[in-house]
């Protein structure tokens, strides 16, 4: 819409573009502002935002696969309460070896995320401390959630299957023969004996 | 002299916690050492599950996230995609869904009251509150065909129109409720026993609670007037008139008497929807599900359901399965560290008590 | 004595009744299936007219609702509950996802069917199942311990070893005490 | 039939008699709590299937040898006392229901009413379960929260009738009318004290389901559960009884008797069924406030009687 009501969100993105030259931050609408930079600048960037723009709260933290690029990217959603604006950072790190900075001094919640990429998508995070086993226990694949494990596969592997039905025929008929009732008009349609 | 400090596992067995976890707790005497707690007893790995789904698929696994107020993540889901794919919305539409929402977190709460008022033993709430919770999951089922999952909110509207009379029977239901509310007081708010256990426990700072990652009732009891609904209006909540909770208190009570507020300012808003209901289409046609391809993008979108701001981050990579869907529920900060620092040196009479106060629901942490 | 057989059926009907009567249930909910666990108890359905009641600690429990879907992490946490209750014992596998895994079939961290880690008397089938029919499940287990059908407890006793070989297929750190019957 | 078999026979049917009444008050209890919250609640008879029920299970837990006495102890402290209670008093129609008495017995009920309960934290103690020692200890605590103004509320009224013998008590009313009248401050006390002694309403933290799962009992299923149970029906009784003969000289027949007792179970009850848990030390708090205020009235009140 018109740049008046984009202003303040503008504010934020040159604020961070002109502090970190490697950044750059753009404004997608209303309320939202995204800026991407290098793995390394992540905790710098963050204690920035957080005391020096009025981002106190974190809201999310993720972690996107991108296999066929070979690489991970990791997205840090903040909010601002006074601002009511929503900055995302985004960063990519390589998919193998995957280190990332550990955050949850910055913030405390930070230690619940991080311990569930650690233990879905193996991401390592240098000095930081939490208890390893998160949602999985005595978990010995690879990390569950990483684009190439194959879930399916492992559930027929690991657990029984009841055999189902070969056909997608509608059993109501068969139901109906059998408590002795006549067959409704609806299903008569999917009938098997036609 | 010092007493030796005992190990105390609540949970996953146990009728104190909510659903299905565990905290193990250091126990000196009756006050608690340390705290931590244990998750992935219902993890089913939804995040995993919806990769190989396609965007229509995802819908019917979607509500399953956050049992007590599925909701929120098929509001949220679809709004998600229809932020990345730029998909408009009927007018109609958007009352409906808020009229949803707003139900569903009466009903949440009506469910909150008996699981607080039961973790201080008084039974008898919790048997009147759910009651009157099925008035509203019957509207449900008139309005959707189920009671808990209701898979109406979709991507370019909802499923069905209001039927037939409808409105008169919220509004009814909605009298009601009122009605009720009034003995509520008289039972659990007004209730000294309840106060004086409920006064000075589970205290939140006010100065860290943004930081801590607090949301929603609990942060209103800390003295922010924080609201997606009125930071980051979603729907059409920016023309609605309401007020947020506030509490004098930090603690327990004062997230009591936010919840017993705004439980009144649901109520009243389902009023002023049903009366401004515009008339119209609800509903934009989506492509063939089969072949419904969503473009490359991403939204992160974020409702205020009724434990707080409840988020999707959802992922497009132009093919017909999501690429990434990640849930951040309230109840995976609430129920993991912010529970682990407030149960330090509480006694263990309120462990269940602080739970219920911070809404905990573990199918959300672990999805 | 002479007339055993009149005197052991009069014995069979009186525990009977006594059994079905009073239905102890486990208070664990193990899935999503537990949210419609408290409208049946409340004063909508009332279920304690039937004499059913929620029990806290497996000792004291007749019933194990598996309410829903069991991901790997709590199906230890169900056997270790399960073994510990007392005979005569009985199982009720509620939801869709207890029979086959139903929306989760696919996924891996939760089993699909029930009925080969612990012996299942009664399924409640739907997601979510409603009231009505949690309770219509119930009945049916109550008119079973009348017969004398509901034996799950002494199945699995006999098929221990198949059992035990599924349930460690899945838990693969098996440290639990074996229980006596 | 001499005096002795006589006796004998009034035991037996003392205990039933207890039993009896003390489940159908629980089927009671649980049909009342039930219309509180709006429920149609169980039939009156459930209690008896219940019990009924839980002897025909197994009990297949060995915990040491303690535990297996425990539930014995806790049974053998109910009969005990009940045993000392005169549940029907007159030349109506049970004579034999006056039972054990002699000079004194007050102190010895009041030292009997917490043998059962010591018996069972024993036997708890063995088992090894948190929740159950948790239990225990808050359960010996709150007791000592309610011991003393009831203790006190008995004090009062030995020192205004100058005996320590219940019938001797009973005698007393029979010429001044009812002690609930002419010693209102002890009966008030008393009465507080029973909310405790009940377990129900706000001071049911020993066996508080949301904190410690069933609190003591948590072990002890099938059988043990069913001694319990029964144990609990025939104590119950045997407390109400007590009240009864102490405040309101006794009942001289069955349906006097089952309407005082009523009366009076009543008060924790319903008080129960809209009062919130309290925590341990807010309930001995409350123990020591009011109600021993009360009690300590009540002796001055009869010193100066």
């Amino acid at each position: 819409m018109t740049d008046i009501s984009l202003e303040k969100e503008q504010k934020i993105a040159d604020e961070l573009e002109r502090t970190f030259p490697n950044l750059t931050a753009r404004v997608r609408r209303a309320r939202r502002v995204m800026a991407s930079l290098e793995k390394e600048l992540i905790p710098s960037v963050l204690v920035h935002a957080k005391d020096n723009l009025g981002f106190h709260h974190l809201s999310h933290m993720s972690v996107v696969d991108w296999i066929e690029d070979e690489h991970f990217e990791m997205v840090y959603t903040l909010w601002n309460h006074e601002k009511r604006v929503q900055l995302t950072i985004k960063t990519m790190i390589s998919r193998d070896n995957a280190t990332m900075a550990n955050i949850d001094t910055i913030w405390r919640q930070a230690n619940t995320y991080q311990r569930e990429m650690r233990e879905m998508f193996g991401i390592e995070f240098p000095g930081f401390v939490g208890e390893k086993d998160f949602l999985l226990e005595d978990w010995d694949e690879m990390p569950p959630m990483r684009r190439d494990f194959d879930t399916m596969e492992y559930a027929n592997k690991t657990y029984f299957s009841r055999p189902g039905r070969e056909d997608a025929q509608d059993v109501r008929d068969t139901i109906s023969k059998r408590n002795g009732e006549e067959v409704p008009d609806f299903a008569k349609k999917y009938s098997r004996e036609k | 002299m010092r007493e030796k400090a005992t190990t105390l596992y609540l949970g996953p067995q146990h009728p104190g916690i909510t659903g299905n976890m565990m905290v193990k707790l250091k126990v000196e005497g009756d006050t608690i050492q340390s705290a931590s707690t244990h998750v992935g007893y219902l993890h089913r790995g939804f995040e995993k599950l919806m990769e190989r789904r396609n965007w229509l698929q995802s819908f019917t696994i979607l509500c399953r996230i956050c049992v007590p107020e599925p909701d929120p993540n098929e509001e949220n889901f679809a709004r998600a995609v229809e932020s990345i794919e730029g998909r408009e919305v009927p007018e109609r539409a958007k009352w409906i869904r808020a009229m949803v929402l707003e139900l569903a977190r009466i009903g949440t709460y009506l469910l909150w009251f008996a699981g607080q008022s039961g973790s201080a033993g008084l039974y008898t709430m919790g048997q009147w509150s759910i009651g009157d919770r099925d008035y509203i999951l019957d509207l449900f089922e008139e309005l959707t065909g189920g009671r808990i999952y209701h898979m109406y909110i979709w991507p370019g509207g909802v499923r069905r129109d209001l039927p037939k009379g409808f409105k008169d029977k919220v509004l009814q239901t909605m009298d009601y409720l009122e009605k009720r509310l009034v003995q509520y007081d008289k039972l659990m708010f007004d209730n000294t026993i309840f106060q004086k256990r409920a006064k000075g426990i589970g205290w939140i700072d006010p100065a860290k609670a943004i930081e801590w990652g607090v949301v929603g009732a609990p942060l209103r009891a800390a003295g922010i007037a924080s609201d997606v609904r009125k930071d980051d209006p979603y729907e059409i909540y920016d023309k609605l008139d309401f007020e947020l909770g506030h509490a004098t208190t930090s603690d327990v009570w004062g997230r009591s008497q936010v919840r017993r507020f705004e439980i009144e300012q649901s109520i009243n808003m389902v009023r002023q929807i049903m009366d401004k209901m515009p008339e119209g289409e609800y509903y934009n046609r989506i492509p063939n599900p089969m072949k419904w391809e969503v473009p490359p993008g991403e939204a992160y979108v974020k409702t205020e359901s009724a434990r707080g701001e409840f988020g999707f981050y959802v992922v497009s990579d132009g093919s017909n399965k999501p690429r990434r869907v990640h849930v951040k529920g309230p109840a995976y900060v609430h129920a993991v560290t912010l529970l682990e620092d407030l149960l330090k040196g509480a006694n263990i009479s309120d462990v269940s008590f602080i739970m219920n106060s911070l809404g905990t629901c573990p199918p959300e942490i672990e999805r | 004595m002479p007339n055993d057989k009149n005197s052991q059926k009069i014995v069979d009907m009186i525990t009977g009744f006594a059994r079905s009567n009073s239905l102890f249930m486990l208070a664990y909910g193990t899935g999503c299936g537990d949210i419609e666990i408290p409208p049946a108890m409340t004063s909508r359905y009332d279920w304690e007219r039937f004499g059913y009641r929620k029990m806290a600690t497996p000792r004291q429990a007749d019933v194990l609702l598996i309410s829903g879907y069991l991901a790997t992490k709590t199906l230890k946490r169900v056997i270790r509950s399960y073994e510990q209750m007392q005979e005569p014992k009985y199982v009720i596998g509620f939801g869709s996802c207890t029979i086959n895994g139903g929306m989760y079939w696919d996924s891996y961290n939760t089993i699909n069917m029930l009925d080969h880690y612990i012996p299942v008397d009664v399924y409640i089938n739907g997601c979510m199942p409603r009231p009505e029919a949690v309770m219509s499940g119930l009945f049916e287990l109550q008119e079973m311990i009348k017969r004398g059908d509901a034996n799950g407890a002494q199945k699995y006793r006999e098929n221990l070893e198949w059992y035990r070989a599924n349930q460690k297929k899945i838990i693969k750190n098996w440290k639990m005490p074996d229980y006596n019957w | 039939m001499d005096e002795f078999w006589m006796k004998i026979i009034g035991f037996v049917a003392t205990v039933l008699l207890a039993f009896v009444v003390g489940a159908v008050y629980g089927g009671l209890v649980r049909k009342i709590i039930a219309r509180t919250q709006n429920r149609i609640g169980p039939p009156w008879y459930q209690n008896f299937i219940d019990i009924l029920k839980l002897y025909s299970k197994s009990s297949a837990i060995n915990h040491g040898f303690m535990q297996h006495i425990a539930p014995a102890m806790a049974i053998t402290a109910s009969v005990t006392v009940l045993m000392f209670v005169p549940v029907l008093t007159g030349d109506g129609w049970f004579p034999w229901f006056e039972n054990l008495n002699f000079k004194g017995d007050l102190i010895f009920l009041v030292y009997m009413m917490v043998f059962g309960s010591l018996g069972m934290a024993l036997g708890i103690g063995q088992t090894g379960n948190p929740n159950a020692a948790i239990g225990v200890s808050r359960g010996l605590s709150m007791m000592v929260g309610y011991e003393i103004p009831f203790v006190m509320a008995l004090v009062a009224l030995m020192v205004q009738t100058e005996t320590t013998s219940i019938t001797g008590l009973m005698e007393y009313q029979d010429q001044h009318g009812w002690l609930m009248f002419s010693s209102p401050f002890a009966f008030i006390a008393a009465v507080m004290a029973m909310l405790g002694m009940f377990h129900y309403g706000p001071f049911d933290v020993a066996f508080a389901p949301s904190e410690l799962a069933s609190g003591p009992p948590s072990e002890f299923g099938g059988k043990y559960l069913a001694l319990m149970m029964t144990s609990g029906s025939i104590f119950a009784f045997a407390k109400l009884v007590l009240f009864v003969d102490i405040f309101m000289n006794g009942a001289s027949n069955l349906i006097i008797l089952v309407i005082k007792t009523l009366v009076l179970y009543m008060i924790p009850v319903l008080y129960g069924a809209v009062s919130p848990r309290y925590r341990t030390e807010q309930a001995i708090r409350y123990f020591w406030g009011w109600p021993t205020f009360f009690g300590a009235l009540a002796i001055i009140f009869a010193i100066y009687y």
